[in-house]
């Protein structure tokens, strides 16, 4: 079972999670996210310059496993571009669905690939892609993003 | 294990990764003993028909297992007339009945409902929905620190503009036991009809109708050992007796023309369309055994787990538990906490690793959760069948989760 | 008996008064295969818990299963996505939920509901309630004396007026097969929407929304070897997604404050709360059962049990059959009759002596009674576990009963 | 079983219930009585002098079981007093429901004890007391009974 692995490698991040868990400076971009169903709530915030993310931060509330998951992908898209973020994104979708198992494509999710076995725990996933759903849905319809 | 009834329930010799099944979730829904699963099937093996219309034997067999359900159901609450017992699917469609049937016939602008801030979304979407409509006030109760009523908002919200007041037996977030004859005469005495939600009471403390003279009175099978998909409305039988139908269609009527049509009398005139006779077979038998075990019995047990509960909790540090926290007579074994700087999903799936079910959320109480200032909260809740041991693994779990989560300890 | 599929079906077994059971009352309710029986049973044993909210495995367990039957009937009538499978207690909660969600939300003054003279009353009154509260019309279709609908009530009386039209595809009075893609296409042209009610139908046909092009679509569980307590409605998610709620409390909601509220996505808002899980276990185990065995089979099965009975009908003198008598497509299973100067209780009566279960009455019918100028009916009414020696049975017991009522033979 | 016995002990009055099947001259009270979840419906008419039930009829329709036992109650209750009907009603209901089992004390029923196996038929119940029940609540409010 994924528990002890997905709580000890989350565990690290959750610790160091307070490195991304702050607003800020002059972000062009904010982005909520909520899950009702748990009641987390998310925001992110972004500094897009010439469709790179320059900078990303995020304060809410929630489970480890979406603090973590959000962290994480703050340290992550962290330098890229729009779209390389976007294929961040599906890619984690891909690999919490089971639809991407390809060891090689999954690479680029580095520390992210710590959250893979959360597909046994599947009241869980909805926690492990919130920060994620915020960044794509976001990043996709918003015309600040140049 | 000492319990002699955890036998009777197959489901509990379940283990998951390679844990014994710990099932702490009884709040949300009971599991069924043996009896009840086969009084199911024997109902489909031998007696299956549709009631009422058919005049052969088997069709005579499942009205009569129908009809029996409803004397046993109106005996088991004390209700003057088996006529005074709709069936319903669960607690839910049974206030939504009365807020339909009853609410929209008697509500008007200025009217006010009154319901305590803790009720379960069931007990409150159906009234926004009814003042929404009516242009009636929906107005709230609310709750000292340990999950009691305040006196002040019984006395002073239950006024002569007051046509409903609308309240649970037994908390299901806090386990509190509401002093339900108190507001029923207060309620009374201003011509307030008072609606008892008995979903989580019925399943732990025997209930009276005629005692406590209450007007309506709701629960679900599932909570109480049968089957889901049938709950119970009571109401009085000259309340029934004026209301309009709710739902209309097959069964519930006398004559139909093409643009008008006359109404059964009780209880068919609440039941359009063809009834879930297995679950009410499924129904009678959990009563049957729920009195065969006594509510004496069912007591005792659940304060024992109550009262050890709180106790070994109360000694964990970090874990804050909401609501009273002192063993009591009106604190049912459905306990609240928090575990310090972990979310209630974390606490969940940690325990869950162990085997152990609790509920993590909301527990459909958003208004309560607000009001209490948590996000949400997670929640053990015992039944007879449970035993000291099962509260022991919990406690035993749950003094793990903060290293989990790399809090030193 | 060559019928291979009675061994699945216990109560077949059964005997009254010594004869062994020969069920004709499969149009009320049908019987349950052994399958159907054991994976609710098994679901109670393994899987029981509260689906959604639970986030241990044995509540991930329950939320699996239940929406794998959301998923599997979706599947069954090729819907296009399982969000527009709702589960209902039975087709005629469904009707209403329409009603009052749709119906009410819609409909104005002037505006027209057009149904066939023939429906069911569960497709009846909600819509003479809702035109009461609306001060709308309720028109009719009739029909000819062979049970057909009238060609020029459907081209002359749906019109740009009417905003709903609502009808069976299969009678459950005459076993008539309802021409229901012209009904659809007439309606659509008018800007109608169309609501089909499959009870007697999908038991012996098989429905495609998405060829038919369907509004909404109802049925119940229990008239297709699925326990009572579960139907499904099915809607257009265009349509579905517009309208408000109709039962609320627990499950449809995502955020709840105390003057207000905000709902759930489909089809989490059409299903307040705890569902029957349970029964949706049981209804997907029956369309497994049926697909294994075949609409094919099925129909080839049920084909011949009526032109047999059919055949022996026109031969007993006294027998008058109601709607189409003759062998054809669009005629099911479903044969109402009368024996001259027999009142139909007496018949039915009688037949049950012999084990022979029919039903006798109005069917649920009454508007259609007055219309054929009868009081009552007889109907024998088949599905593909009977027999040709279930059809000789009761024919031979059919043959005595103006004997045993003092007619000279 | 006692269906054999029910339909031929009734099938005698059905053949003859012709007898008592039509409207009655002069008559002072009728009385409708109806059975919608069968559609049965009969009037029943009387015609009381002093108290007493001169003359009585009835007319409708229903199934063999209510019009004989109808019939059946006709012939009773001639030339019978208020209180006597109403105590042959009463002790017609108490036999069906299984309440009045004292053979002595059915005498008074005549031939109206041939319906006692109905309560083996508990669907038809309904059928054999339509016309006693017609009767009863007819008769007992009244006020041209005297
Ligand atoms: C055509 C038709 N519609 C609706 C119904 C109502 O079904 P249910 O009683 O399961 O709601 C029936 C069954 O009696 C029926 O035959
Ligand atoms: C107090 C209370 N009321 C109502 C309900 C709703 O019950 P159901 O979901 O069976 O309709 C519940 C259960 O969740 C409850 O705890």
């Amino acid at each position: 079972m994924g528990i002890e692995q997905i709580y000890t490698e989350v565990l690290q991040e959750h610790l160091n999670s307070k490195r991304n868990k702050h607003p800020i400076t002059n972000p062009t971009v904010r982005l909520n996210g909520v899950n009702p169903s748990c009641g987390d709530e998310i925001e992110l915030e972004l500094r897009m310059t010439d469709g790179v993310i320059e900078d990303a931060g995020y304060t809410g509330r929630g489970c480890a496993i979406s603090q973590a998951s959000t962290s994480i992908m703050i340290d992550l898209i962290k330098g890229k571009s729009v779209e390389e973020a976007v294929k961040l994104a599906d890619t984690f979708f891909g690999m919490i669905k089971h639809e991407i198992t390809d060891e090689e494509k999954l690479e680029i999710l580095e520390d992210a690939i710590a959250l893979k076995d959360i597909s046994h725990m599947p009241a869980r996933v909805k926690c492990a892609v919130l920060g994620w759903h915020t960044l794509k849905d976001g990043i996709a319809t918003n015309p600040n993003n140049g | 294990m000492s319990n002699p009834f955890r036998k009777d329930f197959p489901i509990l010799d379940s283990t998951f990764n390679n844990k014994p099944l710990v099932y702490l979730d009884n709040a949300a829904t009971s599991q069924k003993p043996d009896s009840v699963i086969k009084a199911v099937e024997d109902y489909y093996r031998k007696q299956n028909a549709n009631p009422y219309r058919g005049l052969y034997q088997l069709s005579v067999a499942a009205t009569d297992a129908y009809e029996e359900a409803r004397s046993i159901t109106a005996e088991f609450i004390n209700a003057k007339s088996s006529k005074e017992i709709i069936f319903t699917r669960n607690s839910t469609e049974a206030l939504n009945l009365i807020a339909y049937s009853y609410g929209r016939s008697v509500l008007k602008a200025g009217d006010e409902i009154v319901i305590p801030i803790s009720e379960h979304h069931s007990n409150i979407l159906p009234w926004q929905q009814l003042v929404k409509e009516k242009g009636a006030v929906l107005s709230y109760l609310y709750l000292d620190k340990n999950g009691y009523l305040l006196e002040e908002d019984i006395e002073n919200k239950i006024t002569e503009r007051t046509k409903i007041v609308s309240i649970a037996h037994v908390s299901n977030v806090l386990g509190t036991v509401y002093p339900i004859e108190k507001i029923i005469q207060k309620a009374h005495s201003v011509g307030a009809v008072v609606i008892v939600d008995t979903a989580q009471g019925i399943p732990h403390y025997p209930v009276d109708v005629k005692q406590w003279d209450v007007d309506f009175l709701v629960f679900s099978g599932h909570k109480m050992l049968a089957p889901m998909g049938i709950g119970v409305l009571y109401g009085k039988e000259e309340l029934l007796d004026n209301m309009p139908p709710f739902l209309t269609g097959g069964e519930m009527i006398e004559y139909v023309y093409e643009q008008e049509a006359t109404f059964a009398p009780l209880p068919n005139k609440f039941e359009a369309g063809t009834p879930n006779v297995g679950g009410a077979v499924g129904l009678a038998e959990a009563i049957r055994y729920i009195n065969q075990v006594g509510y004496d019995t069912i007591q005792n047990i659940e304060e024992e787990l109550r009262d050890h509960a709180l106790k070994e909790l109360s000694q964990i540090p970090d874990v804050v538990v909401y609501g009273e926290t002192k063993a009591g007579r009106d604190r049912c074994g459905v306990i609240s906490f928090n575990v310090e700087g972990v979310h209630p999903h974390d606490t969940s799936s940690i325990l869950d690793a162990d085997g152990i079910a609790i509920r993590a959320g909301h527990h459909c109480a958003q208004p309560l959760m607000n009001y209490m200032d948590v996000a949400a909260t997670c929640r053990a809740s015992f039944y007879f069948y449970n035993t000291i041991e099962d509260i022991d693994t919990f406690i035993h779990s749950l003094k793990k989760v903060r290293r989990w989560l790399g809090y030193g300890n």
